[in-house]
């Protein structure tokens, strides 16, 4: 394992350190166990919005904590979901009587535990629900849509949450427009190499030097096939014909784009992403209104890339678009 | 002879008097197939539950409510969420009362699997604890002495364990290894025996 | 070759590209061969600032044109000088009748190449003049230090020349201020792997799987050591010991400190050398005014980070904290 | 008879006739060691400021002033920089007068060795076209008829070639094959051997 970590056991405490280390004016680390990461500045008089999830996606998934963005978020072990405390102990912070929207990427532990924590926080009287990202069309058909892994759409539905919740919209709105969000994405991504979890020292998966896997999730489960690399541009194709394939694009249909390095990807590769997806989208008459490229959710030195679509409205496209402060979001 | 704040109280009192040594068993097996934290979730959720056990209100569903925050407090591993899970059911169900029959036991139990199932998303027949809690209902209904329905309960666990113990795991971390579990027990499973033979029989 | 890219010729026009129209906005593609990045709204009344150099490196060079930033940039080939031509047309574009500034990373071609358009723009009445960064403390002796590499260190004197111009400081003083911030700046870096130049089309150089290279350069070159890799903490208190070498810090130095991904390094791991960076720094009594941790001068795929250290005044700190839009600076 | 602007449009006009086949000759060779565009760098070199010669001021110096932005306009390479740089020295020296005489020649091509000596850094001895271009000077230094001048030149740049062919190449791209480039011509040497042939002697 060739890293520039200190002791695996305690990769995720001092980077969580580093983090607020680097950012003291908007990441504080809080609770019990030091596995909430919130806001400096507690928000006042609006919805909260957390999250919470494993760790090793930088920034996803406490990176998005900041104005107009979440309010605080656990954080869990490597690619592991946090216990509910540091979740309860988020929606505790969060909460200034206004409730709190849970936004939760569809793995089974952070599911369940964020169930369990908001029916904990109901018992304290603060109203907690849960709204769920399941962006991957790669990871279950479009019958089992329910069931697929969230992954880089969570940045866009944690935006227009914490936009929505920063403009003074109710809970039950915030949770509407999150939920709309979240059916309006959908994602897949390429793995060229694996990342490594500290702890288990050795390389998640092996793959050969001249293969690609389209649909590889961002711990490494199975994508939908794996082949010898062609080029950018044949990829990028693939790519978007299982994204167009699970919701067919209208001419004149309005979308926003991100293209999101894995890790170990250098920029200038996803920049051939962004120029190939766009023209071919353009091609069949859609409107990019809002593209990012860059890291927004990895797998630490994973090499790889995710296309995220997200069909927009006005609504949508206001809320993507305010002003939020946070390292991660230019604005 | 019935069940309330004072059964609850006893119950965790007297487990708690012998779960370091149930604990290290558990960690050490699921430590096989898992992360190895099933018993460090018994032990500190056991000795949570006996701190707070003086503050507990005569209401049933009160009790049982502040029992299952005391168990979350300390642990978020699967067996700490759903043993959680399971007491908020089956508060719910009481609140409001003082005291409820024995023969009841059976529904609450029943109650509090429904819940979890719904919680983890697991069907019976996974090979988890949820396997072994369906074998004590299935047992226990129907018996109003809580000597005899221990009893019951006890063997119908071990039956349980022995009967999934050349199953595969088909949830949680240990379904990985789904092959690598077929011959060894389900760390959850081995939990239930040693909880219902550690509760005091009156 | 594991990449996600076309034609290896026509990486660096595609990128662009790429770059371009993710922030149309802000970069436009110019100059006769399509080799000079220019800033789409030209600023009025200003000293001009510009640059140029080898590609692969993004965000260095082009990546920092914007307002506070660079005006025009000059784009080469993977790791190679750019001609003088989009040079002189970087220059050209920047010229508003202040004169203008080159930053100049010390390379063999992208100095003779700069000093020629100088010379040229010159021949053209405009006044252009260079600012060297030489900032790579393992490229050569204390004594021969004008010999040194730059790297790092180009993205604070960007910002400083960038913001002296934008504050309306004559070319003079535009100059002196980038001269200062420059020999103020100490950079090391540490290689874990290689990168792959599209059209050699394998690894640049190789190195064990337990190995590091201290002060490696961001092209490769030989650094001061190879040796097993050890904990972050090790490898931070080298650098550290190298760039205090150079330049001793005393209690109540106030610095900048950039914490720079090579690219393939996840920023999980850039926050762990800041951690322990600003925990030796101020253990010396460093006041650390300035923190960056990111991926802000690359070597595409290549494993590693650098560090880089600049000595604040008054008036760098200023300029550093000053308003610039960027997509890869954060105010 | 001296130097004058005319002498300038002559020399460029009779070497782009000739540039073609030198410039193949030369990008094979510098594909040997370099990126193979010296030969791109000499044809579209020429090309370009033959087609500005007709606008050239009777300035001397201001007339290779234009051929240096003409070379330079079209490109970047080390030679193409490195010829404009010489073109620069010599105009600086000659800027406001009309006529030079050909015995000054030595000296500007001094000033231009220098001037690309302080641009590009090498040392004499590196095996560039700086050895080939010192010989020309030391051989022409002197001499005031321009037919006998190139004589000296061309058997100058020849001899320095074969001097040279078996030391190593110090700078530039060819460096890094140092081990390799030993036995080969540099190819700036071989293009100041072709240049010097191509000139027209009078
Ligand atoms: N989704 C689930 N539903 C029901 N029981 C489960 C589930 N996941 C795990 N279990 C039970 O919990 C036991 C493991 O508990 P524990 O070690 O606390 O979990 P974790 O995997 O979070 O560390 C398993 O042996 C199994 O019996
Ligand atoms: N720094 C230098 N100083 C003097 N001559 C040089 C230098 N670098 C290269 N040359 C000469 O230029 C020739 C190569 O020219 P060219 O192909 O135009 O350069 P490039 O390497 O930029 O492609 C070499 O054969 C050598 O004679
Ligand atoms: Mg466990
Ligand atoms: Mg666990
Ligand atoms: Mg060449
Ligand atoms: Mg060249």
């Amino acid at each position: 394992m060739k890293k520039l970590i200190n002791n695996p056991d305690k990769y995720v405490d001092e980077v969580l350190e580093g983090m607020a280390l680097t950012y003291p004016d908007i990441y504080a680390i809080g609770g019990a166990t030091g596995r909430m990461l919130h806001r400096v500045t507690p928000a006042q008089d609006k919805v909260g919005v957390v999250s919470g999830g494993g760790f090793g996606h930088i920034p996803v998934f406490a990176g998005y904590i900041g104005e107009g963005f979440l309010d605080a978020c656990a954080v869990g072990d490597v690619f592991a979901s946090p216990d509910m405390n540091p979740m309860l102990e988020s929606i505790k912070f969060a909460d200034k009587g206004k409730g709190v929207l849970c936004i939760v990427a569809n793995y089974g532990g952070d599911r369940m535990n964020f169930d369990m924590a908001c029916e904990m926080a109901e018992m304290d009287d603060i109203e907690a629900i849960k709204v769920i990202v399941a962006d991957d069309v790669a990871s279950a058909s479009k019958e089992e849509a329910k069931k697929r892994r969230g992954v880089a759409g969570f940045v866009y539905v944690s935006k227009i949450a914490g936009a929505a919740a920063a403009k003074g919209y109710t809970l039950s709105q915030v949770a509407d427009v999150a939920q709309k969000a979240s059916d309006n994405c959908r994602s897949i991504g390429v793995a060229l190499s694996s990342c490594t979890v500290p702890q288990a020292g050795k390389p998640t998966f092996v793959i050969a030097e001249d293969e690609i896997e389209i649909g590889m999730g961002i711990h490494g489960e199975p994508g939908v096939g794996r082949s010898k690399i062609g080029t950018v541009d044949e990829t990028v194709d693939k790519m978007l014909s299982h994204l167009l394939a699970d919701r067919p694009a209208q001419a004149g249909d309005r979308m926003a784009i991100l293209v999101n390095g894995l890790g170990g990807t250098p920029i200038e590769e996803l920049y051939l992403i962004l120029r190939r997806a766009k023209a071919q989208l353009e091609d069949v008459g859609v409107k990019l209104e809002h593209i990012r490229v860059g890291n927004y959710a990895t797998s630490m030195e994973m090499a790889g890339a995710s296309i995220t679509l997200m069909q927009l409205d006005d609504e949508l496209e206001t809320l993507l678009t305010a002003d939020a402060v946070c390292p991660f979001w230019e604005n | 002879m019935s069940f309330t704040t004072k059964s609850i109280q006893n119950t965790i009192s007297e487990i708690q008097q012998v779960v370091d040594p149930i604990g290290a068993e558990l960690n050490e097996l699921d430590g096989r197939l898992g992360d190895g934290d099933l018993g460090v979730t018994m032990i500190n959720g056991f000795n949570n539950m006996k701190s707070i056990i003086d503050d507990m209100p005569e209401d049933l569903g009160q009790a049982l409510f502040s029992a299952a925050k005391a168990m979350t407090a300390v642990s978020g591993s699967s067996f700490g969420t759903l043993m959680a899970t399971a007491l908020m059911a089956a508060g719910k169900a009481t609140k409001g009362r003082e005291a409820a029959e024995w023969s009841e036991v059976p529904e609450l139990l029943q109650l509090a699997q429904d819940a979890m199932i719904s919680r983890g998303g697991a069907s019976l027949g996974d090979k988890t604890l949820l396997d072994s809690l369906d074998a004590v209902i299935k047992a226990t209904t129907g018996i109003n002495d809580p000597e005899e329905m221990q009893k019951a309960a006890s063997n119908a666990a071990k039956e349980a364990l022995a009967e999934f113990i050349n199953k595969p795991n088909k949830i949680g971390r240990a379904r990985v290894y789904a092959e690598k579990s077929i011959g060894l027990e389900d760390p959850g499973m081995v939990a239930i025996c040693r909880l219902v033979d550690a509760i005091p029989a009156k």
